[in-house]
């Protein structure tokens, strides 16, 4: 992807706009996060004064406030790159009306999944892991005590403030450059699959690695007991349980049934079936 | 003099409360306030308080035995050092069983062993704590739609910010700072009254939890053209014991093979 | 009073014949046609009789001790467990092993063990059975050539169904009608003559035959586009271990994914 | 795929005759199983009364039991879903004889390869073994004796009737929905060649799950002894020569030898190389 | 008598030279062109001299004790059995570790353990040789520039034949030869003056030379659309532990799947 | 790929030319080896005698020396198929000009990479240790002494004499009937790229395994002590250094440093490192 050096279009988004709408989601990002729409007021929230400069108008302004509290869900410090994207696509509608209003949505709601698996996996599942080991073994290992825990503090901070900094910039670049792109060749829907064979990748493992749920049913008693877990189920798929209660819970999510709703029904399905001692 | 003061004298701890109450109400609430932190009011709190480490470090420094908190706040780290939020969903709280379960430690010299065991049922408890949250903020994010009609970008970030947070304080502060207030007594009469019957179904729903947020997350990703590959990374985990690691970096190339070729085949084209 | 007879009698055993005739010429004919009947006649047959379990059972019956058949047909099962018949290959034939090792064990009281060890090589000597049948029903079959040319469905009916009993009856029910009156010297002589080293090779025949079926399977499946499918489910087994249904599970992961961003790219076309 | 509502096109073929072919291949598909045309004779005759109510002239029947009569092998309760295609497939050609027979003989080749695979891979060796493996386990564990003996039959010959009626019935339905998609656009193709993938990967791990061969030969004697299979072949590629042998057998049967042949160079072969302490 | 002359004889090797000079100036010299042999001149020498085994057979030969040759030579071989050259580069340089360890430890009575100790820094030191040799031919292939363009072949044949000889004769013979004669003292002083630090660090730097190989090989085959499979065939052996031949054949299988199904559309439109 | 029956199209260069190319370049391959052009010169002198005749006059010939005098580099003896398909492509260049001088350099540079990986993994990870491990059991475990490697000589030298002349050969073969492909249709462009895919995987596979470093640095000391190596990295991507040394490398290579410059510069970082006791 070329770059395109900066200044031969005007822009009007400037760098510092960018990097307040990184601050005010980078500490409120999760303030109103709830089971209806998650994260779309800290998204609005975190650049409505880029919108406020591209609108002068409040009807434009409102529309696009309202846009963006349609329901958004990514993972906060990679996923920004999202936001730099819809800066740049904003922006573009704001000059020349060239980008709908759709097509800024369905960008968001392409790419936030596949970036809400890439950087839970990556994040969540590996970098503050590491990280709290290390200071973990600091406390503990070396007596290095409060110091310790401030390390571990500095460093994930940084570290976070650095990725997502570095992100939201590159997806103003990237969505500046491929605007064009985007609206004609395909490119961001092969962006979209592309990124969707990662997330759906990684949201896999974490399935069959987060997820957990087996049978204690056996039959028979002592040593030659049968147990259906380890005898019948991991012989036809390990970890097949949690496949099964992850896919009910797509096929719920499809149904149209919240977040709240399902929590219900898994609690009262394992109640259940813990009394029943089936698992 | 009991034993417990004696190790942690080494820490340069505070006098020993030993047989009367253990701490006061400003400790108890700070305490408290520790626990709303790292609910994660603000992103950062999410990085840090939300951590054991740093929230039995904090808890630790208020009840004037810093090193010791974070020992212990260390400690119960350990169990949660693969603890993850995917998609809002979370299969338990390490806010609370960190704040908590240290306060409990220190204040009343319990063994750490003891305050490890009380660790696990309190972070299933705190689920509740952010199911709440969530369920209440559906009303909060409604009021936005005011100052949205009206272009009022202020009025959002005062609904985004400010309107979630007496009731989060409620929620948080005020169990947390009676239940460090009124001592390991109180909180394991508590845990009794509930009985390891029921943590055990706490366990197990925290072992599910999480398919929750991966349907979500997955609902905005699973197109037919795609799907297989989450089966396929499943399948790598489940009949190759490969790492999270080893499927993302295997992803990674397969994106890459069809980024690569299918776009030159378009340009081609 | 024999060992044997005072362990069966727990199971209400019959009488005990030790030291002679071992059974009557009826039940002798009976074991003969369930061999007959697991030899897949029906396939219902192939289903059940088929199976070592159902076969002892069967005989157990017979011989009026129903619960010592069913564990020796159960133990017998253990090793045909994994057993399948690929593209009209059989590495072995459960049923006869199950049928006779069974009858052998109970009408002549002899050891489970020496009974399990009957069973491999009646197993190998079934697969006899299984080729003649599947040979001479070659010529049964040109016996429809008639009645396709009339349009006669009926007598197309009467060749599938009827025509080829005679001759399996003959192979099925008589050999081992033979062998079970006769009694466990009679076979064990046979099996004798044979020696270790044919029922060794009979064993390593076994071993192949699969590859038979899987050639003839293979042949209308291989397609350039396609073999290479065939040598990644080969490797996946060989370098990393996986099991079958794990490679099934690969396998319609990657058909998946051709079907259904193939079939969009046609859509679009 | 779409489901058309029934009824709009008059059909000739009732869920009678269906579930009648049905019995017979499940009740006669192996009677006159035999190396040159497996179970060709057994699919005729189950379809006989469908071919003879859709074709009323002589010569017509006549013509469709002997297409029907050529080499045909599949597994014989998932399989049934070609039986299914084959009938919907015979009933548009008997109508407006606008599916030619040639078309017919082509998507039963190309599919019953596919469903062998993969059928055998799922009844033979999963379904069957952990039906076997429970009954066994209640006859030696729980002493169920012949009770547990009638619980295997009636759950395998219920599973399996219940899992071929619903085949053959889906068949029908793709057939019926598909035929003119079939004609044109090449879907049969594609569906030919997803099931090809299964097929070929199942066949493949079957291969080396399922053929046994290995090499006794070493050389030097004692513990430092090399042994041909463990030091070398195994190195290079576990399971070699299982893979050799199953490709020698597929060369054959591309070279036209007949099953009885193969088996017979197969048996010879084998006491060769074992009288030579070869394997 | 040495004890080594005890063993030694059985292989009826040649007399003892205990305490003396341990070889004769021809025999160093010869010992000398081994490993000038070994260092592939001629590819034949690459596939055979340069191997420990022959090159320590023939040093054995030309010492009179062939089959003691044969087993030293054997014995080194089993260090550089995975050796391999990629690229152009070399971790090591087995031709010498097999000609001058085996002439000192038959020469002079080394324990076969010492032998196998020298061996490895030998190898190392050998790398210089192959780095020199590859750096000095830059120089010479040069020289083919005006054969070239004088459209001369025999003159190229020259360049590319002869040329490069003295300069390796020189590189191989001579220090070889002076090793040889003066023996294990002089190789091991000469080691001790580099000292373990420095022939660890020849090892650590063998680890990572052959990555210089595979990227020039990476330079000429890695376009965007193949890439993947470079990463691919790396993590099956990281994170799977798959054997090189398993990649080989997943790498194959995945090759053939492109050609056919490509070639098929290519076809077809 | 049909085989063209011979002498329908005279052809210029004989089979005894082949064999003489191939018998230079099997002795002669790496006389000349130099961290420039590698085996450029030996590839020359091999075909010389072909070239030559192929081109009469003295300005194509030399020419098509310095055509050949270009950086090559691939495994010898399965790479040498690259010179049966560069003769073939001389020869109809010679003939009738139909073949660009930068066809002929761009098949050479697009199989040399590919067949190197594959040859080396061959030939160098699988044949030769294979060999050469059954005649070091011969020597130690028989004590059949000299004759035990006089068999591997002979048994290495047979094996990769035929192999060569049979790669010679199929490339000669492989260019003739494809040359007119491989000037329309990309017929080569396939198979370069199905060679790349190869070539890659199996170069991925030898990083994995023949590039070795690790680090030393641990965190505490004693039993409880932290070691970068196996307790981060490892837990990351095993083998990480390897591959972070390889891509390095490669790297710098694309930035045109010379192999030499390479080794220099890792050679000062490995001593750097070692002596801050890192690795
Ligand atoms: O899964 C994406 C995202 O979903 C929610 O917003 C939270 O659970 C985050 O922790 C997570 O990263
Ligand atoms: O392989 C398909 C099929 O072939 C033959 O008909 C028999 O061996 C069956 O058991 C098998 O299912
Ligand atoms: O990697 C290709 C090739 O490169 C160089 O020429 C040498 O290292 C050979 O041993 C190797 O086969």
């Amino acid at each position: 992807m070329a770059k395109e050096k900066t200044g031969v279009v005007q822009s009007i988004v400037t760098k510092k706009d960018l990097l307040y709408a990184w601050f005010k989601w980078f500490i409120f990002s999760h303030c109103c996060i709830n089971y209806e729409r998650f994260e779309s007021l800290g998204f609005t929230n975190a650049i409505s004064h880029i919108l406020a400069k591209l609108y002068p108008s409040k009807e434009d302004l409102s529309e696009a406030l309202e846009r963006h509290q349609e329901f958004f869900n990514t993972e906060p410090y990679i996923g920004i790159v999202i936001m730099g994207i819809s800066v740049a696509m904003e922006e573009q509608r704001a000059k020349d009306g060239s980008v709908s209003g759709e097509a800024i949505t369905a960008v968001k709601t392409g790419l936030m999944g596949p970036l809400a698996g890439i950087g839970d996996t990556l994040n969540q599942a590996i970098i503050y892991p590491i990280l709290l080991a290390f200071s973990v073994a600091l406390v503990l290992e070396n007596n290095l005590g409060v110091a310790g825990v401030v390390i571990y503090c500095v460093l994930v901070v940084a570290a976070m403030a650095a990725q997502s900094i570095y992100f939201v910039n590159y997806g103003y670049r990237l969505g500046k450059d491929a605007v064009s792109k985007i609206l004609k060749g395909g490119l961001m829907d092969r962006i979209v699959h592309a990124a969707g064979i990662v997330g759906c990748g990684v949201l896999g493992a974490l399935t069959a690695t987060y997820v957990s749920l087996s049978t204690t049913l056996t039959y028979g008693s002592g040593e030659q007991a049968i147990s259906l877990q380890a005898d019948f189920l991991d012989q036809l798929m390990p970890k097949m349980l949690p496949l099964a209660v992850t896919l009910v819970c797509f096929w719920l999510v499809k149904k149209g049934k919240g977040a709240i709703k399902i929590m219900g029904i898994l609690a009262v399905g394992v109640v259940a079936l813990s009394l029943l001692h089936i698992i | 003099m009991c034993r417990w003061c004696q190790r942690t004298r080494k820490w340069k701890s505070t006098k020993c409360y030993r047989g009367g109450r253990t701490m006061t109400v400003l400790q108890a609430i700070l305490i408290g306030v520790v626990y709303y932190l790292g609910s994660a009011p603000w992103a950062i709190g999410y990085l840090t308080v939300c951590k054991p480490l740093v929230a039995g470090t904090l808890v630790g420094c208020i009840l004037g035995a810093p090193a010791e908190g974070a020992i212990m706040g260390a400690t119960i780290q350990l169990i949660y050092l693969g603890w993850m939020s995917v998609g809002g969903s979370q299969p338990s709280d390490p806010a609370l069983a960190g704040t908590l379960a240290t306060a409990l430690a220190i204040a009343s010299h319990l063994d750490t062993g003891v305050a490890l065991t009380l660790s696990v049922p309190l972070g299933m408890l705190g689920t509740f704590v952010w199911v709440g949250r969530n369920t209440f903020n559906v009303v909060i994010s409604h009021m936005a739609d005011k100052p949205t009609r009206e272009a009022n970008t202020r009025g959002i970030w005062r609904v985004n910010v400010l309107y979630p947070q007496p009731v989060l304080l409620l929620m948080t502060v005020l169990p947390v700072a009676l239940a460090a207030y009124f001592g390991p007594e109180f909180v394991q009469s508590a845990l009794d009254f509930l009985g390891t019957r029921v943590l055990g179904i706490l366990t197990l729903i925290g072992g599910v939890l999480p398919a929750v947020g991966i349907a979500l997350n997955l609902k905005v990703i699973m197109k037919k053209s795609v799907a297989p590959y989450f089966f396929m990374g499943f399948f790598l985990v489940s009949y190759l014991g490969m790492t999270m690691m080893g499927v993302a970096a295997f992803a990674i190339a397969a994106a890459a093979l069809y980024l690569f070729n299918d776009m030159q085949k378009a340009e081609v084209a």
